[in-house]
């Protein structure tokens, strides 16, 4: 990295870096330092749903029991998320082919990234129209948040005068303070919405990527942006990866 | 310790001050000089607000019958805590004095991503303002540790609040990532790890703790905002959630913040140290790995917090027993710089008492931290005025006098000018007496059994409450002695030579002040950064 | 580091679509697995198990970790090992807490809130519709 | 450093811990004092060395030679080590006293404590029905708390037993000590307060707001049930002069904040020799109020204020507390938050201790206030104390 051996500077090198080796190897290491903290502040999540179920065991088999999360919905949005993994996965391979100096060759693969983007973002789409489906079925019927969870099939005690809510009502109106589905579904919201709302960046970035391809931008040594998003994508898939069994499948 | 020093003369005209103008020229710069300095602006002006919380809470404590209502009282504690925190002490020395300083030692043109550090001075300004309109929206009076239920259930704009730190954390993490990326991907050419100036081993060691547990805080801060919306019972017991849970998720954060506080500190003391006592820093590596070491088993210690929280006993011992073991690491610090100091050639110069008066007011917060760390003692000392003596001694002292030595330091690389030695040496030792004057009898209160966040109390705690408030207005008072004597080395300050105390880390080796691009040309790291001149390498007795 | 114009590392296609079609695989073994309904924990531990295998191969060529350099794979697995101590201390609390101090438990304080009250009978549970989905 | 000196002048006589008065506390201020002296030879001996170096090696003249010294391996070594010894030594000693601290005796006395915004109350679940507003305990006898909590948390402190832990509202948490003397804080006392609340909650003359006495409503509790004992057992070692009868007083603390009212959320232990503590248990138990103030409404309902806590939240002086004064309530005229009014008569005062959030007064918390607090007064006498609270209320003109 030492300026000795002076040679082009490429319009896409920032001032401040000697080589674009340097450049890239830096926005790279920042990318992975950023998913570093997107890791840890997902593992909150993740401590709250140990810690509730540590609690309230017996609450998830009996989620599972009464079926109430729609397992098929969850396993095509997994086999539809890894896919537009593999898609950016393959833009990635495709930026790093265009040739550094302009040619037919270099025009084919980033029109291929191009293609392979958009048909990621569309992946993506169609993970939250699935999701939109699951959320509104779980309105409708009433599993919701907290204060907000009101399901005739299952209900919890609300004491009025304080505010509390002390437990499932079973039958005969014994209340199981042992048995909480409010706070599940508390967590499932909290954790499906964190990781839907990622994915909907995603998809932002995603497409900006597309159009700046489309003015003709990256080649194999400017290509960490796509890279970077790459990254991030692959992250999005893999809290899905431990999300969705956590949540539709285990006991 | 450089090849371009030549280069600094023929530039001296234009620097990075006056190179553009107009207020849009600073706001929206990338320039990591002129953000550090628009951080260090911010930051003080925000500690000039929480200073003045603190004032008012220690003029409800002059007398044991109270002046303000308790919500009033109440809320002045927690913006004096909250502000203090997250908006002053925790980007005080990185992100101030670490943006300006960091690249230039490095011998780099910039931080690795100059639009990013920019956005995060801007993220650091929205978090802010968060907190600002909490203020205006009547406060908010949950201790700035936000403990569930109460935060759950109090009728003050907590959400405003929890928005502003959870803003201000990824500031933070950002200036983190970005600063790690600088340290590995552009020092100069021949410096190696080893030649490292300790201040950036520091900012290294800070930055990964910012990026590994602000994190942590983030998503507590998002889950304590959905438990107040939604009620999602998972902190509020009321609805089925743990107290002691909401604990561990706030102090895993927020024991290794403290270390986030002090670590730039250290990084601080070790160069102030070494260029005014003209000698090599006493075992470089002891020091940059004890950096290392402190940060990472900072993490395994939070538990620390929690031994009467009804956590589980046995882990309570647990934590007590890992506590101590970052007890040996500081120790080492402290030892090192002692001994830095032997047989040098020792400048009384104003930087040098601040970093005496550290050296002090850091072994008293290290030390009164052990009977803390104890789990018997912790028992009786808990929340009492005790533990608000020692993070005051660690977290604000420490801090504090290092970032005023620092900005000290840095003053002439800065803004070009020089400073009054004589009026700056005098405020110094006042500001050093009235800060022991405030917090030692707090220690006394406390060990007598006083509890904090009390704003009435028994009479038998008038007298130590009382000295103590006296110190903090003397305090006060000396603090703005000290911002009288920058403004007026601003306004009447003689030009400031190249390298006024005869630094070898490359930031002196470019103009004063620095270059748009801070080098002429790139350059080399042929020495370390303390080998100075004065040092007579032929003396018998060397390393090892 | 390596000369400025040097060609990325290109991972071919075939293992590209070998690691698609493994982790297709494993997510048709972890459904299939959640309907033999396993007891509770071995049925977490054989999908943490299967999943942290999928998370290895996302991370390991998807992410190409393996052609990555050495601090970025240093700095994911020490978000592993950050993110292990949150869970193993706090996790320790939970299960310990009420092992020493008698009458800490959990649920006494709560059963004791709910003596006795017998919730109005508008409010008990309604019978099950056919499944939901 | 005046302070220091000070400092240490405290250690000697004692003062610089409060007293210890439960037999754990002597083993936790070993501890305090074993770390203390350490820290007080560790701090002497490192600014000894900075301040003798800075003074010595003092720059004489601009370049003048420094050792040439990067570091000294034996000696890094040392100071790594050697403090390690010293350190684990602390950690040692405070487990040891930790563990006496946290398993309590089998045969305790088990008492429950029961925290909520701002004020403590204590129920002997094995001696009988009724409710303290003071710990009131048996000298040097094991006792173990229960505690638990209403609203949120809070925090059980008695720094003369060096005692704390938390008190949480969704378990129950315990700790335990046993007095070893009785000692009574006398007015001049150098570190005390023989006052057990702020200076503007002064006790009026003859009070039986049980929030500010120094034990004085236990010392006659006691008297009265022992000229009850003594008709048929004159041998009764027991006084029937509540000034005779000794008792131990310490300060209860909340130390985690809770709130408004966090400093004001204290209460006595009130330590008894065993035979006064079972006299007091007694009167506890068939402690008849209308027989005590037979004749004497108003003190019956200033009585029921205390035993219910309202003097907690409404002074009779006049002092704004949590909730409105009662000086001066009888009759007068009242703002409401939802800006309607009313007078503050018979119903309206009924009214607000059945249902405190029907008409809240402006300027004060809604929900301040806790619902059927007249059950407090006892089975059967709910109507008759509201009532009684009324004829308080009309004596605070």
């Amino acid at each position: 990295m030492s300026s000795e051996h002076a040679h082009h500077h490429p319009h896409y090198q920032a001032h401040h870096f000697h080589t674009m080796e340097q450049q890239n190897s830096s926005n790279k290491l920042g990318m992975w330092a950023f998913l570093v903290q997107e890791l840890l502040f997902f593992s909150g999540l993740f401590m709250a749903y140990i810690a509730t179920r540590y609690f309230y065991g017996e609450t998830f088999t009996e989620v599972q029991e009464r079926n109430l999360l729609s397992i098929p919905m969850g396993f095509t949005n997994t086999i539809v998320l890894l896919t537009s993994s593999l898609t950016m996965a393959l833009a990635v391979r495709e930026a790093q082919l265009i040739p550094t100096l302009e040619n037919d060759e270099s025009k084919k693969h980033r029109k291929n990234m191009m293609v392979l983007l958009v048909v990621t973002a569309v992946l993506a789409c169609v993970f939250l129209v699935i999701k939109y489906f699951e959320y509104s079925h779980k309105l409708h019927v009433g599993t919701l948040p907290g204060h907000f969870y009101n399901f005739a099939e299952w209900p919890v005690y609300k004491d009025e005068s304080t505010g509390r809510i002390l437990g499932a009502i079973r039958e005969g109106g014994i209340i199981d303070v042992e048995s909480a589905p409010h706070i599940f579904f508390s967590l499932y919201f909290v954790m499906t919405g964190t990781h839907g709302l990622h994915v909907v960046i995603g998809v932002g970035v995603i497409l900006w990527l597309a159009l700046r391809a489309k003015r003709g931008e990256f080649n194999q040594e400017n290509y960490s942006a796509v890279e970077n998003v790459g990254l991030y994508w692959h992250l999005v898939d893999l809290i899905w990866i431990f999300l969705f069994p956590l949540m539709y499948l285990v006991q | 310790m450089s090849s371009a020093s030549s280069s600094a003369e023929h530039s001296a005209g234009t620097n990075y001050l006056n190179a553009k103008k107009g207020i849009a020229s600073w706001l929206l710069t990338v320039d990591h000089k002129r953000i550090g300095i628009m951080y260090m602006i911010t930051i003080l002006s925000f500690f000039l607000i929480g200073g003045l919380f603190a004032m008012l809470v220690r003029y409800e404590l002059l007398d044991a019958a109270p002046t303000l209502t308790a919500k009033n009282y109440n809320k002045a504690f927690t913006l004096h805590g909250a502000i203090m925190v997250f908006l002053v002490l925790v980007p005080a020395i990185p992100a101030s004095i670490g943006n300006f300083v960091l690249p230039l030692m490095l011998g780099a043109k910039d931080v690795a991503f100059p639009k990013l550090n920019l956005l995060s001075f801007h993220i650091y300004i929205l978090g802010s303002l968060f907190l600002v309109y909490t203020l205006a929206a009547g406060g908010v009076d949950t201790g700035w540790t936000f403990y569930t239920p109460y935060s759950a259930n109090t009728d003050t704009s907590v959400i405003s609040a929890l928005a502003g730190a959870f803003i201000l954390g990824f500031s933070s993490i950002l200036t983190g990532l970005n600063f790690i990326a600088t340290i590995h991907k552009m020092r100069a050419p021949g410096m190696t790890w080893r030649k490292l100036p300790l201040f950036l081993w520091a900012i290294y060691a800070t930055s990964l703790i910012q990026i590994l547990a602000t994190p942590v805080i983030a998503v507590t801060l998002v889950l304590l905002m959905v438990e107040r919306g939604l009620g999602i019972g998972i902190f509020d017991p009321a609805l089925g959630g743990d107290p002691v849970l909401f604990q561990h998720f706030f102090w895993f954060y927020s024991h290794p913040v403290v270390y986030v506080m002090i670590l730039p500190a250290f990084g601080v003391i070790s160069e102030t140290i070494t260029i005014n006592s003209r000698k090599h820093i006493f075992g470089y590596m002891a020091i940059a790995a004890s950096s290392v070491a402190i940060a990472a088993v900072g993490f395994i210690v939070w538990g620390h917090h929690m031994f009467l929280s009804g956590q589980s006993e046995a882990l309570g011992a647990i934590f007590s027993f890992i506590t101590f073991g970052v007890a040996v690491p500081t120790a080492i610090k402290v030892c090192s710089w002692i001994a830095t100091l032997y047989k040098g050639s020792i400048r009384w110069n104003t930087v040098m008492i601040y970093t005496i008066a550290f050296l002090w007011i850091f072994s008293i917060g290290g030390l009164t931290g052990l009977p803390l760390a104890t789990l018997a003692t912790d028992v009786h000392l808990h929340d009492t005025y005790f533990v608000v003596a020692h993070f005051h001694y660690t977290m604000m002292g420490g801090v504090l006098f290092a970032l005023i030595a620092a900005i000290h330091h840095w003053w002439p690389k800065m803004t070009g000018k020089m400073f009054n030695e004589t009026a700056g040496r005098i405020f110094a030792i006042f500001a050093f007496i009235s800060y022991n004057l405030t917090f030692i009898p707090q220690f006394i209160a406390g060990t007598r059994g006083m509890p904090r966040r009390y704003h009435e109390y028994l009479p038998q705690f008038q007298d130590m409450q009382f000295l103590s408030s006296i110190g903090a207005f003397a305090f006060g008072i000396s603090l703005f002695c000290v911002l009288g004597l920058w403004i007026h080395s601003l306004l009447k300050g003689e030009k400031a030579p190249q390298n006024p105390w005869g630094g070898l880390t490359l930031e002196w080796a470019t103009a004063t002040p620095p270059i748009e691009h801070n080098f002429e040309e790139q350059p080399i790291c042929t020495s370390g950064p303390y080998d100075f001149p004065e040092i007579d390498v032929k003396e018998p007795m060397a390393a090892k | 580091m390596g000369h400025s114009h040097s060609e990325p590392h290109v991972t071919p296609l075939s293992i590209y679509y070998g690691v698609f079609g493994t982790l297709i695989v494993l997510t048709f073994i972890t459904v299939g697995v959640s309907y033999l309904g396993l007891p509770s924990t071995l049925s977490v531990i054989v999908a943490m198990a299967v999943a942290s295998v999928k998370a290895f191969f996302v991370a390991n060529w998807f992410m190409h970790l393996n052609h990555d350099s050495k601090f970025n794979v240093y700095l994911f697995l020490a978000s592993l090992w950050f993110i292990g101590i949150f869970f193993i201390f706090t996790t320790f609390d939970l299960a310990s807490r009420d092992s020493i101090m008698k009458h800490s438990g959990t649920f006494e304080a709560r059963k004791a809130n709910v003596e006795k009250i017998i919730a109005p009978k508008d409010q008990w549970p309604v019978a099950s519709e056919t499944a939901s989905h | 450093m005046i302070l220091f000196h000070w400092m240490f002048d405290a250690v000697a006589d004692e003062g610089y811990l409060p007293k210890a008065a439960s037999t754990l506390a002597s083993g936790v201020d070993d501890t305090f004092m074993f770390i203390w002296w350490c820290c007080v030879v560790f701090f002497i001996a490192l600014m000894g060395a900075m301040f003798y170096f800075v003074v010595a090696y003092k720059q004489k003249d601009e370049n003048e030679k420094t050792l040439d010294l990067k570091g000294h391996h034996t000696l890094e070594l040392v100071w790594s080590i050697f403090p390690s010894f010293l350190l684990i030594a602390m950690f040692v000693m405070g487990f040891q006293q930790y563990v006496r601290s946290t398993i309590p005796p089998a045969e305790a006395l088990q008492v429950s404590v029961i925290g909520k915004k701002w004020d403590w109350t204590f129920a002997y679940p094995t001696l009988g029905t009724f409710t303290s507003r003071d710990l009131v305990v048996p000298n040097q006898e094991p006792v173990r708390l229960e505690m638990i909590s209403q609203d949120v948390l809070h925090s059980f402190f008695v720094p003369d037993f060096r005692m704390k832990k938390d008190v949480l509202p969704n378990r129950y948490t315990t700790q335990w000590f046993e007095t070893t003397e009785m000692y009574e804080p006398q007015e001049g006392d150098k570190f005390y307060s023989y006052k057990f609340s702020f200076p503007d909650a002064e006790p009026k003359e003859g009070s039986t707001d049980l929030y500010s006495s120094a034990g004085q409503d236990v010392k006659e509790a006691v008297a009265s049930q022992c000229a009850k004992e003594k008709k048929n057992n004159a041998a009764l070692e027991c006084s029937t002069d509540a000034t005779q009868i000794k008792v131990g007083l310490h300060q209860v603390f909340c130390t985690e904040y809770c709130g408004d009212s966090h400093s004001r959320m204290l209460a006595k232990v009130v330590v008894l020799s065993p035979v006064d503590f079972d006299l007091w248990v007694k009167s506890q138990n068939n402690f008849d109020p209308d027989e005590k103030f037979k004749g004497n409404v108003s003190a019956l309902g200033e009585y029921y204020a205390g035993k219910a806590g309202c003097t907690a939240c409404h002074s009779n002086d006049g002092a704004v507390k949590t909730g409105p004064t009662w000086k001066g309530l009888w009759d007068a005229d009242r703002k409401f938050a939802d800006g309607s009014t009313g007078k503050a008569n018979a119903d309206y005062i009924r009214e607000s201790i059945l249902y405190p959030q029907a008409k809240v007064v402006e300027g004060f918390p809604a929900g301040g206030m806790p619902a059927n607090l007249h059950k407090a007064f006892g089975q059967g006498k709910e109507e008759a104390g509201i009532l009684a609270i009324i004829e308080y209320i009309k004596t605070l003109q």
